[in-house]
């Protein structure tokens, strides 16, 4: 049994969380309204089997994430495509650029050694150098030991790092879901620079390089837990660059690549982190939801000069970590995302009242906080309610109640 | 119960004889002490009124038996008495204080103590444990007096003194060799001793006694009833209930008889023995 | 009848021994994997002090359990409550002051690491009050469930976006919600030594270190000295609830544990004492819970899920309540074997069998063995999701313990509540009655002494 | 309405509680259990030749089928639904009858304490067990049911078929627990034991039958409610019982430890206090206020609301 | 006339002789756990017969009665009753057989009601003999005036009653009595026993513990005194009685 549904309720809904607690909350939503609400979802809840999981097409949902948009999207898709015989998800390509990445810089390095690698990122990613993508990875590694200069063109984006280590720039696809394939598909993408496109900050001039020995690469990402079901083709996306070099054995290099679950949990991630630690790898990909990345960052990366450069944390706080610089991502802050959710929301579904539900971490409460900034300052709408929902519930009945009801309630 | 309502104004009569009896027996004060006294005690458990308006005073220095038929509400007035219940009406005094519905411990440190009927034993603390926990007013039963260094020299010392305590009443009461041996492990009428012995080491002025000799071997019921006896010389003073009603007789001053919840009579052995109301309700016509 | 003969009676040094012993077992075990793993020095260092973290924490968490459950019969099941009382108490008292654009949402009252610390605790104790005040007087298997629906609703409490942020003397102060709060102030080891003016002797020792570990020596050092004042803490827990236990205080818990009436029929207030007990128990909770998360620099409320309450006692099973030796031991078993051994195991699993991969599902893991008996891809599925099974493995631990060693890994110990051993004194003469026959009874023994003489 | 599975599932965890004189903590993943085995049939039934065998019968671990996509419901797979339901208290009751002979029963002789915690064990290896065999995921089981809406004074109210399949469920097995236990000696018998086990012994009362019983009803009961509980909310995870089991415990507390009434009318006032505290209160705190009521109650009047109404 | 104790029991004053046996224990060694109490327990009662145990606390004497009834960890030896082995059987079929037993403590269900706890004592019929139920208020009035109260607000002595009625339920052949008088009313001990005495008259063969020792001998046919889990003497009750050794060590004089 459900109430609301009448009138006085906000006119969309923004509902930004995870799949998991995501497929009961929409079963909620649609045993209580009748699905006239225009709802507008993040990246978080990019997953195919949405709709049927939840049991509906959900036609009135349209969904933002930062887009493959990279130069390379399509190398990559195809790479992903033959090896695993799927279509890559939600922040696989940023996963493949963040290894990537992380690789070239540990070439450029010549020594599995943290301090070593952060300074060759920006000299990697920026602009300047031999253009390298997916697909001339190996060549570009190559390249690298042998200390040259590289501008690596992602499949994600062109990967440029600012001086927080934030790409600096975004593209953000628009998308729905399509039920009948099981499967999202993009509307539209929609992509931001910065102010400096290019990227800036800290970097070294030269890279030493050096051939004939394995470098190792952490990948710190949910095996389990809630976003298990993203975590894992991102797993597998960060496993592609890692065969790539081990198959070609470029100047003699091998990679040799430690997986760790975080469990989507920050103390199972920082423990996880730790044994990262002992290990001795000089580079994580990780981790993936801002609620751990955080923790991990500050507890096992930073102290222990470990370079964290996570495909999919875009919480705005990671952005003001104090870090050393040693914390990158692929992946854009929500400063972003909730312009582009205001504006989608706004222009694109024609709303003007929303209330938000957002799954209670780092991540929902920062980005529903700057949606309905953006989206009351700048495009004039109305926010009712935000609303925090926390994941594992049996039932998100009495949250959705209070989302579609009137203004403050 | 109208008969039993008027009861007490003729005893208290009775009393004041006795009184002068007891006084001599303590041979200490002149004047009649009455440590314990019961007004109007009232107690019912839902439809069932236990306890009805029992009135009584027990007399400083006596053994004094409390009997009556099963049912009667004597273990109800020893809970009414010690706190473990909390009386509907009524008032206990105790040594000149109202305690009524003091909580147990209360009254414990006041120095009344009781046993119980059927024997609660700390069963997973040894026969020693539960001897040493008896004594009131231990220093360590302070927190930080039990942790800090150099105050706990202090309480080793007392410790040491209680342990000696322990041993001599375990000697008497011949169960010295299972000082080891976990409570829960003792047979019946072990427990029973060990109950009573604990209870002494809390050093009572007035020890309320719940069956002690239920279950107890007669060799062993008749060594503990001469160190009774002793005791009360000493200046004890007892409450006793007990069934055996050669036990009552041989070895009480005083015999109140208590019926359906209140007093129906009360007196010395030998006036108890020939009263009819007694006979007619408890006796059964054969003592 | 008496202390069971055990193989731990012929270690050298009794209890200590034991538990010396069993620690450098573990730590040989775990030296060895980590070569095996192929760590550095650096790496095998790390994972020695992570492995002292988590024996110091679950030991100390298990101390104070057992000062609840094994000697005043407090069934507690809400541990993580009073961890995250104490946590977050701390976090607020000793949090920066709020200034807008930082990195964290709310501040806190700016005091230094020992007030807060102090703070924790306290609060922790005073929750402890609040639910033992009325709830002391239920049955163990009720006051099991109020500690568990306590622990649940202060995490909510701490989840909640009403409590996100609010004034406190002036200071923009708060949970945090979801997102928990950032500890962005000085870790305790740093807070500690600074306090006692060795900071500076101590980054000398850490440069002195770099000659065993050349590059930035500081975490490994860091971790390596936090384990050991950890393991100072255990210690100290350990030495305190030990005197707490041999003592007539801890007679009166026990007592309480085993009959509450009889002990407030002899005089002793119950009530004020399991309140101590139980208010002391959870200071020192929150105090483990402290020195838990706030090295780990942040926290959220997820962290405090009904599960860690489990873990602990699972270590105090373990080791077997009512004994403090038994608790550090159970919890440097648990930390060692049962909460990080798995990892251990399955990287050594990948690092001897590497390129291994393991199926996705638990389908594609079983139909090999069903369909055609092979079984491994079933194995390599079970090593990959060593993580649930561990989970498992734990539940039948616990189920086998209580099931052939109830009484713990050690024993029956028997821990003697009083200041001096209860033997009879020298000073009595020993007229029978001490020396150890076989008699049940004073009665026995008069008939026994009968019959003979008829003989 | 969650209400009703509460009460449901609490029928069980009290019967246990008062005979067997132990709080069951794996009482939450009997649930589970019971709702993974009635699904897996339900799949398996709705979803033949339509998808692969082994991914129905793992319920579409890992997103292999949808619950969506096959059309389940009580309306569109009657049949499955049944069939479902039958297997799920089946299960249930041959797993806590296998789980009672192998764990419980060697140590029945224990405190109630000792037991809790071997029940704690139990939920632990029952609960992550279920997760290595059925993944961690949270799949979605149904497809939308039909509703019909109605219309209150301040809005709509919906209520769909799985509600009224749950209200008809849940009503006819209280009822039929009701007449069992009424009109059978095992009723008596069963509260001679929760009294005095040594003594229930003694006077000819096949103990181990009473609490094979016991289980048989309680865990049966369980392993439907596990059922309805998953039918009716639309997903299954392998967390879901133990989510639930704190509130079910409020209830049976509320209700009085061995009331059957007093578990149904707990879960009632358990599962309404869960959904109308956030009137009032921030919805956050709404599981917080059910066990608030439950802590008061236990204070208050720890025997129950409904202690002393004989009702077995 | 002190006899050794083992001696006495098994070649026993022409007890072996006699053919009628109901119950006879042979070599009895049991306890709990690992811990042995009873050692080489001799015992046997014959049909109709009216037999007491006496002896110190701690003896074993509820031990050996738990022992008959299947309570406690059979370590050795035999019971067999009317010429079948019962050795190590479940209470639940010794009951079965015609043995009834009232425990020395926590004999009654407390929250059941006294007509209930009757009921559970004729539990093994399909249907409550209302007869025998009658027999039992008309035994002990008491019970019928609270039959709806709940037996564990009954006091000690009434108790006692309820126990003893329920074990009366169900006409058994033999009665295990564990100090029945223990906590009752002077009056009642008497009736106590006199009703006891009825039963047996009745034909019910009697085994009893008492520590009431010089009443139970009295009455009884013949009395046992264990002493440290061990058989101590046997002998009619009158001729324990009259024994000088018997009565200092364990009559009180
Ligand atoms: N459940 C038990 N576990 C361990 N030991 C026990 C248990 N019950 C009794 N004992 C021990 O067995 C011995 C005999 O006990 P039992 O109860 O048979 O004595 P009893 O002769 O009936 O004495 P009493 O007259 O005091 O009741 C005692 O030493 C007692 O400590
Ligand atoms: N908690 C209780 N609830 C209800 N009734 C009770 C309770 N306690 C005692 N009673 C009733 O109160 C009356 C007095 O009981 P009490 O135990 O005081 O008797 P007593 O004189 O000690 O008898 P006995 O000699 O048999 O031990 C009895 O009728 C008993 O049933
Ligand atoms: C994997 C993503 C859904 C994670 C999300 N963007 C976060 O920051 O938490
Ligand atoms: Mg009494
Ligand atoms: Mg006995």
């Amino acid at each position: 049994i459900g109430g609301g549904g009448g009138g006085g309720g906000p006119e969309g809904l923004v509902v930004i969380g995870y799949p998991e607690s995501g497929i009961q909350l929409f079963r909620d939503y649609y045993s209580a309204s009748d699905g006239s609400e225009e709802i507008l979802v993040p990246d978080g809840m990019r997953s195919g089997s949405m709709p049927g999981q939840v049991g509906n097409d959900m036609a009135n949902v349209t969904g933002t994430a930062p887009a493959a948009g990279g130069p390379n999207q399509e190398t990559f898709n195809q790479l992903f495509e033959d090896e695993y015989d799927a279509a890559p998800g939600v922040f696989t390509s940023q996963t493949y650029d963040s290894v990537a990445i992380q690789l070239l810089a540990n070439a450029a390095a010549g020594e599995n050694s943290g301090p070593a690698i952060k300074d060759q990122m920006r000299r990697m990613a920026n602009p300047g150098g031999m253009t390298v993508g997916p697909d001339n990875l190996v060549e570009g590694i190559e390249a690298a030991a042998n200390g040259e200069d590289i501008d690596y063109q992602g499949a994600s984006s062109s990967v440029n790092f600012d001086e927080n280590g934030d790409p600096a720039e975004a593209a953000y696809a628009i998308w729905e879901f399509d039920a009948e394939n099981n499967a999202t598909s993009s509307v539209e993408t929609q992509s931001f620079a910065g102010e400096n496109p290019d990227g800036n900050g800290p970097s070294a001039d030269s890279g030493p390089g050096g051939s004939d020995r394995e470098m190792s690469v952490g990948i710190l990402l949910p095996e389990t837990g809630d976003l298990a079901a993203v975590g894992a083709p991102m797993i597998q996306a960060g496993q592609i660059p890692v065969m790539q070099v081990n198959d070609a054995n470029p100047a003699g290099l091998s990679v040799n690549a430690q997986i760790e679950d975080t469990q989507t949990s920050p103390d199972a991630g920082v423990s996880a982190a730790q044994s990262l630690v002992s290990a001795g790898v000089p580079s994580v990909c990780g981790s993936a939801s801002s609620g751990v990345n955080v923790p991990v960052s500050q507890q096992a990366f930073i102290p222990n000069e470990i370079v964290g450069c996570s495909p999919s944390s875009t919480a705005l706080s990671v952005s003001n970590l104090e870090d050393n610089d040693f914390i990158f991502r692929t992946a854009p802050s929500d400063f972003l995302q909730g312009r582009v959710m205001a504006q989608v929301m706004s222009e694109r579904l024609e709303v003007s009242s929303v209330s938000t539900l957002y799954v209670n971490n780092d991540y929902g409460q920062q980005l529903s906080e700057r949606f309905a900034n953006v989206f009351s300052d700048s495009f004039d709408g109305e926010v009712y309610n935000q609303v925090a929902f926390n994941i594992g519930e049996s039932s998100y009945s009495s949250v959705i109640e209070t989302a579609l009801s009137g203004p403050e309630n | 119960m109208s008969d039993a309502a008027d009861q007490p104004v003729e005893d208290v009569a009775n009393k004041v004889d006795e009184g002068a009896l007891g006084a001599f027996a303590s041979g200490v004060d002149t004047s009649v002490d009455y440590p314990l006294q019961v007004e109007g005690l009232e107690k019912s458990f839902g439809g069932i009124t236990a306890v009805d308006g029992a009135t009584f005073e027990v007399e400083s220095g006596t053994l004094t038996g409390l009997i009556g038929p099963n049912g009667a509400g004597k273990s109800t007035t020893f809970n009414l008495i010690t706190g473990m219940l909390k009386p509907d009406a009524g008032t206990v005094t105790f040594n000149g204080e109202d305690i009524t519905g003091e909580e147990p411990h209360q009254i414990a440190n006041r120095g009344m103590v009781r046993t119980f009927q059927i024997a609660r034993e700390l069963s997973e603390m040894t026969v020693l444990e539960n001897m040493m926990l008896a004594p009131k007013h231990q220093r360590g039963e302070t927190l930080w007096r039990s942790v800090m260094p150099g105050v706990r020299d202090d309480v080793r010392e007392q410790e040491e003194e209680l342990l000696e305590r322990v041993w001599e009443v375990l000697d008497f009461f011949d169960i010295a060799h299972i000082a080891e041996e976990y409570a829960g492990n003792l047979s019946g009428g072990q427990r029973k001793l060990l109950e009573m012995a604990r209870a002494l080491l809390t050093d009572p002025d007035m020890l309320l006694l719940d069956e002690p000799f239920a279950g107890v071997n007669p060799t062993l019921e008749k060594k503990l009833l001469e160190h009774v006896h002793e005791l009360r010389e000493q200046g004890y003073t007892f409450l006793l209930v007990e069934h055996d009603m050669d036990l009552i007789m041989n070895n009480c001053e005083h015999v109140i008889v208590l019926h359906q919840g209140s007093v129906l009579t009360e007196g010395t052995p030998d006036e108890i023995r020939s009263n009819e109301e007694v006979i007619e309700a408890y006796l059964g016509g054969n003592v | 009848m008496s202390v069971r003969d055990d193989f731990t009676d012929r270690i050298p040094g009794g209890d200590a021994g034991l538990i010396v012993l069993v620690l450098l077992a573990t730590y040989l075990a775990y030296v060895l994997a980590g070569f095996v793993l192929g760590y550095t020095l650096r790496g095998q260092l790390n994972s020695i002090a992570t492995l002292t973290f988590y024996i110091g924490v679950f030991a100390m968490l298990s101390l104070a359990l057992n000062l609840h459950w094994g000697y005043t019969g407090l069934f507690n099941i809400g541990i993580v409550g009073f961890m995250a009382v104490g946590v977050y108490v701390t976090a607020i008292v000793t949090k920066p002051t709020y200034v807008a654009g930082g990195a964290a949402q709310v501040g806190g009252l700016g005091l230094p690491l020992w007030v807060g610390i102090l703070a924790g605790m306290l609060a922790a104790a005073l929750l402890g009050l609040v639910v033992a005040l009325p709830a002391l007087r239920l049955r163990a298997d009720y006051l099991a469930i109020v500690t568990i629906a306590m622990s649940e609703i202060v995490r909510f409490s701490f989840l909640s976006g009403e409590l996100q942020q609010f004034q406190l003397f002036g200071n923009r102060v708060g949970f945090g919600g979801g997102s928990g709060l950032i500890l962005d102030f000085a870790p305790p080891l740093e807070a500690l030594l600074r306090g006692v003016g060795l900071w500076d002797a101590y980054l000398g020792f850490v440069d002195a270190f770099q000659v065993v570990v050349p590059r930035n020596p500081k975490p490994v050092v860091d971790g390596l000295i936090y384990g050991l004042l950890l393991l100072g803490f255990v210690a100290a827990f350990y030495w305190l609830l030990k005197r707490t236990g041999e003592s007539p205080f801890g007679r009166v818990l026990k007592a309480i544990r085993e009959d509450e009436d009889v002990a407030n029929a002899l005089g002793k207030n119950t009530d004020r004492f399991k309140i101590k007990s139980f208010m002391l128990g959870c200071a020192l909770m929150g105090l483990a819970g402290i020195l838990w998360l706030v090295p780990q620099g942040a926290v959220t409320p997820n962290f405090f899920r009904p599960r860690v309450t489990f873990f602990v006692w699972i270590a105090l099973i373990i080791g077997g309540a009512g004994s403090n030796t038994g608790s550090v031991l159970g919890g440097a078993v648990f930390a060692a074997v049962l909460y990080q051994g798995p990892r251990y195991f399955q990287n050594l699993v990948t690092a001897v069998f590497p390129n291994l991969d393991s199926p996705s599902g638990f389908g594609q893991a079983i139909s090999p063995l069903i369909s055609q008996f092979d079984p491994v891809p079933f194995l390599l599925y079970t090593v990959d999701s060593i993580r649930q099974l561990q989970l498992v493995v734990m539940g039948l631990v616990l189920i086998w313990l209580m099931h052939n060693r109830p009484e713990g890994m050690l024993g029956y110990r028997k821990e003697t509540a009083s200041v001096i051993p209860l033997s009879r004194p020298k000073s009595m003469t020993a007229d029978g009655g001490d020396d150890d026959s076989v008699r049940t009874d004073g009665g026995v023994d008069a008939a026994a002494e009968g019959g003979e003489t008829d003989e | 309405m969650r209400g009703l599975v509460i009460g449901l599932a609490g029928i069980g965890l009290s019967m246990t509680y008062s005979i067997l004189n132990f709080a069951n903590f794996s009482h939450g993943d009997y649930i589970t259990a019971g709702a993974f085995s009635g699904w897996a049939t339900t799949y398996l039934i709705a979803g033949l030749g339509r998808a692969d065998i082994g991914a129905l019968l793992l319920v579409g671990a890992g997103g292999s089928v949808y619950g969506g996509t096959l059309g389940i419901g009580v309306l569109s797979t009657p049949l499955a639904v049944v069939a479902g339901i039958v297997v799920s208290g089946a299960f249930s009751i041959a797993l806590s009858l296998a789980v009672d002979r192998t764990i419980f029963r060697p140590i029945r002789n224990e405190d109630g304490i000792t037991l809790l915690i071997t029940s704690v064990g139990v939920a632990f290896a029952l609960r992550y067990l279920m997760q290595f065999v059925f993944g961690s995921d949270v799949r979605g089981t149904t497809a939308q049911p039909p509703s019909v809406s109605l219309y209150f004074i301040d809005g709509t109210v919906f209520i769909n078929a799985h509600d009224i399949t749950l209200l008809v469920v849940a009503s006819a097995l209280m009822l039929g627990v009701h007449v069992l236990l009424q009109r059978t000696k095992l009723g008596k018998a069963m509260r001679a034991m929760a009294d005095n086990k040594d003594l229930a012994l003694i006077t000819g009362i096949s103990t181990e039958r009473v609490v094979r019983a016991t289980w048989i009803i309680g865990g049966g009961l369980t392993g439907v409610a596990g059922y309805m509980f998953i039918l009716w909310k639309g997903t299954l995870g392998f967390n879901d019982g133990w989510l639930l089991l704190l509130l079910i415990f409020a209830a049976v507390i509320l209700g009085g430890i061995g009331s059957i009434y007093g578990a149904i009318a707990g879960g009632l006032v358990i599962g309404l206090t869960a959904s109308m505290s956030v009137l009032w209160i921030p919805s956050a705190f709404s599981r917080a206020a059910a066990f608030v009521v439950m802590i008061v109650i236990l204070l208050v009047k720890p025997s129950g609301l409904f202690s002393g109404r004989a009702t077995a | 006339m002190s006899v050794d104790a083992n001696t006495d029991a098994t070649s026993g004053a022409g007890v072996e002789g006699r053919d009628d046996v109901l119950l006879r224990v042979r070599n009895l060694d049991a306890g709990y756990g690992d811990l042995q109490i009873l050692t080489d327990v001799d015992m046997d009662v014959f049909d109709g017969e009216y037999v007491t145990i006496v002896g110190p606390n701690g003896a074993g004497k509820s031990t050996t009665m738990k022992s008959v009834f299947g309570l406690t960890v059979h370590m050795g030896g035999n019971v067999r009753f009317k010429d079948e082995d019962i050795t190590g059987r479940r209470p639940e079929d010794i009951i079965h057989v015609g043995i009834g037993y009232v425990p020395q403590n926590d004999n009654v269900f407390p929250t059941l009601t006294v007509e209930e706890n009757l009921e559970m004592g004729a539990y093994i019929l399909d249907e409550v003999p209302k007869d025998a139920m009658e027999a039992v208020y008309e035994r002990f009035p008491i019970l019928r005036e609270r039959k709806d109260q709940k037996a564990g607000t009954m006091s000690g002595g009434q108790q006692q009653m309820l126990a003893m009625g329920r074990a009366l339920m169900l006409d058994p052949d033999l009665l295990l009595l564990d100090e029945p008088s223990a906590g009752l009313a002077p009056d009642l001990v008497e009736e106590m026993f006199d009703k006891i005495d009825e039963i047996n008259e009745a034909g019910t063969a009697i085994l009893m513990v008492e520590q009431n020792a010089k009443e139970a001998l009295r009455r009884c046919d013949r009395g046992y005194v264990l002493a440290n889990g061990q058989n101590r003497y046997m002998d009619t009750g009158t001729a324990l009685l009259e024994d000088e050794q018997v009565r200092q060590d364990f009559l009180g004089g």
